[in-house]
């Protein structure tokens, strides 16, 4: 055994932990007393947080250490921990209102969004494939299971095996998409497999194993055609954990897709751009398409989030040169945005029921209208008018593919905006223009969701 | 007192400022909350009076302000105003406390927001005129959107929301593609920076010049709307309140007009000439077709929103005629519009007000029941015919003189809508005033109260003022429009002297050109 | 004799055992998505995995074969045909979806085709001095690369059992 | 000595992972249909071993060992999932779950 | 402020000017502004006092201004340019382009001055006891200093831009005044109608200054004729274009001069108040092209076939508008008609050169028809509204002063000698024969016996024979107050004295006239036009007193030419064909309907629509069989790997 340098480990050890201990203190709770689960994972996930800031100071810190060659702390993998943290703290700030109002109390569950993170936090700093893969399983298998959850609801169950066959499927391809990239440069490292890639000779093997790989990441980050889950399973699953998986997966996915693309892949990149450019073209369509229909809040919320997959690909296409930093902003715009839509949704559920179908907002910014004021804030964002994070961001995906002289996609991009003004602006329509229909069922913001929800708004 | 230094920021700030006290304050106060608003109105134009009297009459831009702010993408808060700008930011804080003052007992459900939105959107408005920087300008041309849309969606009529989303839709569907310009320009233009001052000082490749000003073409043409983009007007018009539509028709129609000529013909300079006789060509289908279609409108609404499509052709015709006299003449006329057509605005909301119905065929005879409404409404339409000494005709004048040498044929087809703005005009009015009393409800409507009377009587005034005095207005413009037509020719000139072979290059070359 | 000993030779010799057990493995492989029953399938699927055991065993992985059997073949499958039993599984209906299923198949026979084209390519470079112990398997297993990997997988299994509990637990 | 050539290992492993791929869709049983992917998981597996032994590295024999835990905990997970399911709607058919649709 | 008072005490020529032009306008802000407060009840008449003051204080300074100008030598070339008064500011001012608030006074602005404000302050004076007892009379008189204000400032300003905000603003008043009585709906039709046909005309004028600027590099008129001097030695290629320019520019002068085509609207215009139309629709306003004309007379020397133009639109149009006056009946409207006809001989006129008998024409014009309107008006006052000459006969015993007034004037426009229509009209067609213009003549010798005819028709008709109204109609008839008699015998007075001024002359400076060589005067010239005019009245007296059954036998046996002229010739009915045919309902059937709502609004929610319909249709391929996703991974991953494998 050599001297493992740990520290760029540290931060998932941290949660890892606190998951472990989230367990424990289930496990020996007084009889009818509930262990404080949430303000646990809280702290944890904090704690994890001024880590990676600890670790960002430097070099002298950590800042590019890597554990074994298979972890590395450089700074993109450091962001996008931190944003996967950050969302983890809004999701566990909104859950236990939810969680009670849908009679749903268990410490599993914060545990399992504790390991999913765990998970998600390996896949983004992974730099070497089997670590990714297993980072890959670690957040899935969680979130499997989370996505069934709620055992009252026969929808719960469907997403759950939804997702699971589908995800296992997909994640099949993945894993031959390994296969080959191992049998073209007898190693996972991804550095080794970039320099493999590069050399002449065998690009079949290299095109179809990118090729297997995309579809895999393709699955996770909800990309036409591997989009079909995304409604069923956001529908289905609870709110809380379908705004964690619509911000949480997404981030450490694309984490994953352009590390591998971009650091791994770059010598391939004719061949995949276009490829990946037609993924962007499709999913953004498609995902808009999708959203138009919807009457169901959470189902047109998860097309609109295949879309947003959609804009972000755009920016990988101009991988490798300036898109990990548009993506990264983007991101962090659209993980808050996201998350504060689901929010606002989980926030309103009472007595078992949530709001689901567009109607039932009918003139919330009467009833509520900070929660209305904030929703709409964050569909705007999501449309990306100006001043909202969600332009800047767009501007940044928009000016890296078109810096990287895809004017199409991005022409495609924003028309696909004015497309979903449409649909967004349909919910803020029916908030702010529509009189209120019958009694006022939903129920009062907690304090939990009141500061997730003031955060993201602030973002 | 002396213009403060960051009088721009200041000016752009205390609108928002004054929306966040106003978002803060009980629901209870609409009173104070109405006061607090039109005080801080007034108080920002009057603020813009100080930019009219420290003004010189220069091309160059003035109160400059240039603050680094994403430097990695060269974006930088950058404002400043020139001859161009400055009589429209003027229009701009006019405009809005009168709105407000106009809906003063008309809006009376939500006030607090109507007030937030209405401020928000003054300070969206005065960011495009202000704006130096092509990221900072997109942001606001988008931004002012949001409460527009409100204002239509929440307190618009029963069609609401319909309008407010064709609106958005539309004029965002136009603002996207000039994102995507921005960002060709952006890698394009290779200085790296969104400021543009700079941009205007680099070459654009003219076949890549055509697909830009294409895009921002449409995006201005949607917003002035130039036919055949201009189906959202009428809608938005009709739908929205009283003071939606005086913004809307005074202000925000003139950004697309003031688009052209703040980026898109500096920038693209061969684009511009090229493009020149198309945009006068819609520019004339406008103003005819506008006017035809004005004629035949039932609703009062539609009518003075086609009568816009009409009246904002003249400005396209001005601005594709290149010359100083017609651009000038463009710009003048965009501010005779807004003193004209938001003071139409404003009489039919009044009339909305007392009847609850803006159809023509509801009124009549009110020349009798409402004298002092029928003489100011009487003089405001002559102001929109452009019947001289009232500022229209020195528009249309100055627009027509200047684009005979440039636009000929445009000219003479344009004449012809000088005919027809009589027509539609004085058919209105003979039907809502002259003729007896027929429908009771009529009967008994009070004449103009104070509170309309302070309103009206302030563009009444304008739009005579404007009438004999407009060199106080033109020697201000006439010098940035000289120096940016100069700037057009020479540069479309120097084009004209080298290889002009990829210039003539089919459309379809830029898009190959572009990949790497 | 020479003919018995040569057969002999053939018989025991790797490319024709593994061809025997590729057979077996496709066959069994075909029993599994042929089947009607579940538990027919799943003991196909056993079959299958054992073939693959032995082509382990064959490649040069006698870890690998021996892990195959034990957690592959054992565990998991027993894992499989227990929840079968407890279910009560009933055979199946036959499958609707003629043109779905007709679609899979000539895509999944496209999907072979692509994969043959990109594996045909492949380099068999065989490594001289190749050595595949288990000791040799461990140091690799423990060594600074997957050590770290190798103890994230404790996570993933009591996220794993968590879940399941979270999911399939009895609401009390 | 005679060796078994790469390639022919190699389409094996294709071949299993496709066949995997055509049950998945050919039964309707949810664990049926489970079991299927497992095979799919073993044709990597067998990609994996059979590419380490021509390349020399034993790094896809541990990357078969990682493999075998997920399969494992997937297979947790899984199963659980269709206990419950059979719990609430009293089938396996796979077809049988689409409440959510459209 | 002292250096201005310093002009005014030193040169009142410099100020005079303004100071007419500016009176009318202040007696306008005071109406309206205080003229509630001066009508205090019912019979006061202190704004008709006040506007009727005004107006006459500017007819004093008019005077003085023209006797002033009657001082100067006028062979003095430079003295053309008398005064050009500048306010000290520009109106409009874009780079080189400029427009001043200047004036120019010459004699053809002074003559036109005097008409305006004399005649004017007569009709102002009439009105006072016509309008004495109208709810709305201070607005009447308000827009009748409005008015005057806007004819001076066409007839005083210094350039094209500014002579046309009066021209429009004279239209906009005569807009005013024929909707005045706004209730009746055929009055703001009336006004209406002139107001947009008009605007036909003026579309044509601002085209034609956008395009003498662009051509001439100026739109000061007295630069502009000077310029025509130096154009005459320029290659010929200036031709068209100075062509075009008078065209255009009498483009404008047929829309407010009433010619044909555009003439339409002058008939209708009647239903405004008789002092108006004998103000706006006869004296004044109408003559406004004439004037443009003139005032452009040495552009228009330089083009032929403008004057070709001119000269032909305005014979055809005085001989068309005669013949209608024929047949109709309505007192006032013979009187239009009339006037466009004598519109016609002016345009006649300058079009073959003899501008100055043209203003002269216009200048007894305004005497005689101002005359015979005011006399209608008293007709109409003392019939209480009836205008219906049918309905009339027999008057001239019970109203004499209106009577031999309207003598008077039937007498002038007929050409009698030593009326004032004698001297100017037969100087048209005396002018007509020296330069050899022969069609031109007989043209307008045969309107001109027409002209005495339906003149003496009108005559005969109102005033002999016997009374055709009803009996309660006939008791009310009286004589009309002395503040309308008045006018009307001053202006029959002047009808004897007009003729004489030697106008013409007067006027040549400023015309740009060439010598005015002593014109042969033929011998037979009066032996041949005093007898037409004798023939004409007459005939007239003839049919419609002697014989009074005549008319009706004439008229059965004439029907179908009787029915053209009824019917105007078809113009208005074309016209309204066209405005509602075509364009209002091709504007609301096509255009907005179809073009506007089906078409690119259809397009647009149509694109919507569509994206709704795929969206639709595509939501339904989520089916919600989970293999059915696994089958589209499994075609996106071929699909995938197909283009990365094959694709190169």
């Amino acid at each position: 055994m050599t001297n493992l340098d740990l520290r760029p480990v540290f931060p998932a050890l941290i949660v890892a932990l606190t998951g472990l201990a989230v367990l424990l203190a289930q496990a020996f709770a007084p009889k009818g007393r509930k262990a404080p689960a949430a303000a646990l994972s809280a702290l944890g996930l904090a704690t994890a947080f001024v880590s990676i800031l600890l670790l960002a100071r430097g070099p002298r810190h950590g800042l590019g250490a890597t554990t074994g060659g298979a972890v590395s702390a450089d700074a993109f993998a450091l962001f996008l921990q931190g944003l996967v943290l950050g969302v983890g703290v809004l999701v566990v700030l909104l859950s236990p209102s939810y969680l009670r109002a849908t009679r749903q109390e268990r410490g599993e569950y914060y545990a399992l969004v504790l390991f999913s993170i765990v998970g998600m936090m390996g896949l983004v700093s992974a730099t070497e494939l089997i670590s990714l893969f297993v980072a890959l399983e670690t957040m899935s298998i969680a979130l499997y299971a989370l996505a069934g959850m709620r055992r009252d609801q026969p929808e719960s169950q469907e997403a759950a095996i939804k997702y699971f066959i589908t995800g296992a499927f997909a994640s099949a391809f993945f894993l031959y998409g390994i296969a080959l990239l191992f049998g073209l440069s007898g190693s996972t490292s991804l550095g080794r497999v970039a320099s493999a890639v590069a050399s002449p000779g065998r690009s079949e093997l290299a095109a179809i194993g990118a090729g297997l790989l995309l579809v895999g990441l393709g699955f996770k980050v909800a990309s036409v055609p591997f989009h079909m889950w995304t409604p069923d399973v956001y529908e289905g699953a609870p709110t809380t954990v379908t705004a964690f998986m619509s911000a949480g997966v997404k981030a450490a996915a694309f984490g994953a897709l352009i590390r591998i693309f971009g650091a791994a892949l770059p010598a391939l990149a004719p061949k995949w751009q276009p490829a990946v450019a037609a993924l962007a073209l499709l999913t953004m369509v498609i995902g808009n398409l999708g959203a138009l229909a919807q009457s169901n809040l959470k189902r047109m919320l998860a097309w609109s989030s295949i879309a947003h997959a959609g804009y972000l690909l755009t920016a990988v296409v101009a991988a490798p040169r300036v898109a990990a930093e548009a993506v990264l902003f983007y991101l962090v715009g659209y993980a808050a945005v996201n998350l504060g839509g689901f929010g606002a949704l989980a926030a309103l559920a009472r007595d078992g029921r949530e709001p689901l179908s567009i109607g039932d907002v009918a003139g919330l910014s009467q009833r509520r209208p900070l929660l209305a004021a904030a929703l709409t804030v964050y569909l705007v964002s999501l449309t990306g008018v100006p001043i909202s994070a969600g332009f800047v961001g767009k501007f940044y995906l928009f000016g890296a593919a078109v810096g990287a002289g895809h004017v199409a996609l991005a022409v495609a991009g924003v028309l696909m905006s004015v497309v979903s003004a449409y649909y967004y602006l349909g919910v803020v329509v029916q908030m702010y223009m529509k009189e209120p229909a019958g009694e006022d069922e939903w129920g009062p913001v907690g304090a939990g969701s009141a500061l997730a929800m003031a955060v993201s708004v602030a973002l | 007192m002396s213009a403060p230094d960051h009088i721009l920021s200041l000016l752009l700030a205390l609108p928002v400022l004054g929306a966040l006290v106003i978002a803060c304050m009980r629901r209870g106060s609409e009173r104070a909350i109405k006061v607090l608003a039109l005080a801080l109105t007034t108080g920002v134009f009057l603020l813009s009076l100080l930019l009219v009297r420290e003004f010189r009459p220069i091309a160059a831009m003035q109160f400059v302000e240039h603050h680094a702010w994403i430097p990695a993408y060269g974006i930088s808060w950058k404002l400043g105003i020139d001859g161009l700008s400055l009589w429209l930011v003027v229009l701009t804080t006019f405009l809005t406390p009168l709105g407000l003052l106009g809906s003063w007992s008309s809006i009376e459900d939500r006030v607090k927001e109507f007030n937030v939105f209405m401020l928000l959107l003054e300070t969206g408005m005065l960011g495009v005129f202000f704006a130096l920087d092509l990221f900072l300008f997109y942001i606001f041309w988008e931004a002012m959107l949001i409460p527009m849309y409100f204002l239509i969606g929440i307190w618009g009529h029963d069609r609401r929301i319909y309008a407010a989303i064709k609106f958005f839709l539309y004029t965002m569907a136009g603002g996207v593609l000039m994102l995507v310009a921005f960002l060709v320009l952006y890698v394009k233009a290779g200085v790296r920076s969104f400021d543009l001052e700079r941009l205007v000082e680099t070459n654009v490749d003219p076949a890549v010049q055509m697909w830009l000003f294409a895009a921002f073409a449409v995006a201005f043409a949607i917003k002035v709307p130039m036919w055949p983009f201009h189906t959202w007007l009428p809608d938005a018009h009709v739908e929205a309140p009283t003071a939606g539509s005086v913004i809307l028709a005074g202000v925000l129609l003139k950004m697309g007009c003031y688009g052209f000529l703040r980026l898109a013909m500096p920038l693209f300079p061969d684009a511009t000439v090229a493009f020149a006789p198309w945009i006068a060509a819609l520019a004339v289908v406008g103003i005819l077709y506008g006017a035809l279609v004005s004629l035949v409108q039932p609703d009062m609404k539609k009518l003075v929103a086609y009568s816009s499509v009409s009246h904002l052709g003249f400005c396209m015709l001005g601005i594709a005629a290149l010359t100083t006299t017609a651009v000038t003449g463009s710009v003048y006329q965009m501010l005779n519009h807004g003193i004209s057509t938001g003071a139409l605005f404003f009489m039919v909301g009044m009339l909305y007000d007392r009847r609850h119905t803006r159809l023509i065929s509801e009124f009549g005879g009110l020349k009798r029941v409402m004298p002092w409404f029928s003489a100011l409404f009487l003089v405001i339409c002559l102001s929109s015919i452009a019947v001289p000494g009232f500022n229209g005709f020195v528009g249309e004048f100055l627009i027509l003189v200047g684009s005979w040498p440039t636009q000929r044929t445009a000219t003479i087809l344009a004449s012809v809508g000088v005919v027809l703005a009589a027509a539609y005009l004085l058919w209105m009015v003979q039907r809502v005033l002259y003729g007896e009393v027929t429908n009771p409800k009529n009967e008994s409507l009070p004449d103009l109260t104070p509170r309309e009377f302070a309103v009206i009587l302030p563009l009444v005034a304008l739009a005579l003022y404007m009438g004999v005095a407009s060199p106080a207005f033109t020697r201000g413009i006439e010098p940035s429009v000289a120096t940016l037509l100069q700037r057009v020719r020479l540069k479309a000139a120097q084009a004209q002297v080298t290889p002009r072979a990829e210039a003539s290059a089919p459309p379809g070359s830029v898009a190959a050109e572009t990949r790497p | 004799m020479a003919g018995i000993d040569r057969l002999l030779q053939l018989v025991v010799s790797e490319p024709f055992l593994f061809y025997v057990f590729s057979a077996t493995a496709v066959a069994s492989a075909l029993g599994v998505i042929l089947q009607r029953n579940p538990i027919h399938s799943a003991f196909a699927l056993i079959v299958t995995l054992c073939s693959l055991s032995a082509i382990y065993g064959l490649l040069g992985s006698p870890f690998i074969a021996a892990l195959q059997v034990i957690v592959y073949a054992g565990a998991i499958m027993v894992l499989f045909l227990f929840v079968l039993m407890l279910l009560n599984v009933r055979k199946e209906e036959p499958a609707g979806g003629r043109a779905t299923r007709t679609a899979a198949v000539l895509l999944a026979l496209v999907l072979a085709a692509q994969l043959g084209a990109a594996l045909a390519g492949a380099g068999a470079t065989p490594a001289a001095g190749f050595d595949a112990s288990t000791a040799s398997f461990a140091r690799v297993l423990f060594g600074a690369r997957f050590v770290y990997v190798f103890e994230a997988t404790s996570i993933l299994i009591v996220a794993a059992l968590v879940g399941a509990i979270l999911v399939a637990k009895k609401d009390p | 000595m005679t060796t078994i050539p790469l390639q022919h290992a190699l389409f094996l492993s294709a071949l299993l992972f496709c066949l995997g791929v055509v049950g998945v869709f050919l039964r309707r049983n949810v664990i049926t249909v489970f079991m299927c992917i497992e095979l799919m998981l073993n044709a990597v597996n067998l990609a994996f071993v059979a590419f380490s032994r021509a390349l020399g590295s034993l790094d896809g024999q541990v990357l078969v060992f990682f493999v075998m835990t997920v399969a494992a905990a997937e297979a947790a997970v899984g199963l659980a999932i269709v206990i419950a399911l059979q719990r609430h709607k009293d089938t396996l058919d796979l077809d049988a779950f689409n409440v959510m649709k459209w | 402020m002292s250096s201005l008072l310093d002009v005014i005490v030193q040169s009142p020529a410099l100020v005079l000017p303004w100071i007419i032009l500016l009176l009318p306008l202040l007696g306008f802000t005071v109406l309206c502004l205080f003229g509630e407060a001066i009508k205090r009840d019912k019979e006061d008449n202190g704004a008709g006092i006040l506007a009727t003051s005004v107006v006459l204080a500017a007819f004093g300074l008019a005077v003085w201004v023209f006797v002033a100008l009657l001082a100067q030598p006028p062979a003095d070339r430079e003295g053309l340019r008398f005064v050009q008064p500048y306010l000290g500011f520009e109106w409009i001012e874009v780079g080189s382009f400029h427009v001043s608030m200047s004036l120019l006074v010459d004699p053809l602005a002074a003559v036109m001055m005097l008409v305006v404000t004399g005649v004017g302050g007569l009709i102002h004076v009439y009105s006072l006891g016509y309008m004495a007892h109208d709810e709305e009379r201070v607005s009447y008189f308000s827009y009748l200093n409005l008015f005057t204000f806007f004819m001076l400032l066409l007839i005083l300003g210094g350039n094209l831009p500014l002579i046309f905000v009066g021209w429009e603003g004279v239209g906009l008043c005569s807009y005013l005044l024929i909707g005045f009585w706004h209730r009746k709906k055929s009055a703001s039709d009336a006004g209406k109608k002139a107001f947009i046909v008009n605007r036909v005309g003026d579309a044509g004028l601002i085209l034609g200054m956008a395009m003498a600027w662009n051509a001439f590099g100026t739109l000061d008129t007295f630069e502009l004729a000077e310029h025509a001097k130096n154009l005459a030695y320029e290659p010929i290629a200036q031709a068209g274009v100075v062509t075009a320019f008078c065209l255009l520019l009498f483009l404008g002068a047929c829309g407010k001069s009433a010619q044909l085509p555009l003439h339409v609207w002058l008939p209708d215009a009647m239903e405004g108040p008789t002092p108006v139309s004998a103000l706006i629709h006869a004296a004044t306003m109408v003559t406004a092209g004439v004037y443009m004309v003139a005032r452009m007379a040495p552009m228009f020397r330089l083009s032929e076939g403008g004057m070709l133009a001119v000269a032909w639109v305005g014979g055809v149009t005085a001989l068309m508008a005669a013949t209608i006056a024929l047949v109709q009946t309505d007192i006032k409207r013979v009187l239009a008609y009339s006037t466009v006809s004598q519109l016609g001989y002016m345009f006649l006129a300058c079009g073959i050169g003899a501008f100055g008998v043209g203003v002269f024409h216009v200048f007894t014009h305004a005497f005689f028809k101002a005359l015979l309107f005011l006399g209608s008006g008293s007709v109409i006052h003392a019939m209480s509204g009836e205008q219906d000459m049918r309905k009339m006969g027999g008057l001239r015993t019970k109203i004499p002063v209106t009577f031999w007034t309207f003598v008077v004037g039937t007498a002038t426009i007929a050409g009698l000698p030593w009326l004032a229509g004698y001297y100017s009209k037969d100087e048209i067609l005396l002018n007509a024969v020296v330069r050899e213009r022969l069609p031109l003549f007989y043209l307008g010798l045969f309107t001109a016996l027409l002209t005495a005819f339906y003149m003496s028709r009108l005559l005969f008709m109102t005033f002999f024979g016997t009374f055709r109204g009803g009996h309660d109609a006939e008791h009310h008839v009286h004589e009309s107050p002395w503040t309308m008699l008045g006018p009307l015998v001053v202006l029959a007075a002047a009808c004897f004295y007009v003729g004489r001024l030697h106008v013409n002359e007067f006027l040549a400076p400023a015309l740009r006239s060439p010598d005015p060589a002593e014109l042969p005067h033929p011998h037979w010239f009066p032996w041949v036009v005093i007898p037409v005019a004798v023939v004409g009245i007459l005939g007239a007296f003839l049919i419609y007193v002697v014989y009074s059954g005549l008319s009706a036998r004439i008229y059965a046996a004439l029907r179908p030419l009787a029915r053209v002229l009824e019917e105007k010739y078809g113009f208005d009915r074309a016209y309204d064909g066209f405005a509602s045919r075509v364009v209002v309902e091709g504007s609301a059937g096509v255009l907005w309907k179809q073009v506007d709502a089906a078409l690119i609004d259809g397009a647009v929610n149509g694109a919507g629509r569509v994206v709704d319909g795929v969206s639709r249709a595509a939501r339904t391929l989520q089916t919600g069989f989970v293999r059915g996703y696994a089958l589209v991974i499994l075609g996106g991953a071929v699909a995938l790997l197909g283009y990365l494998v094959w694709m190169r």
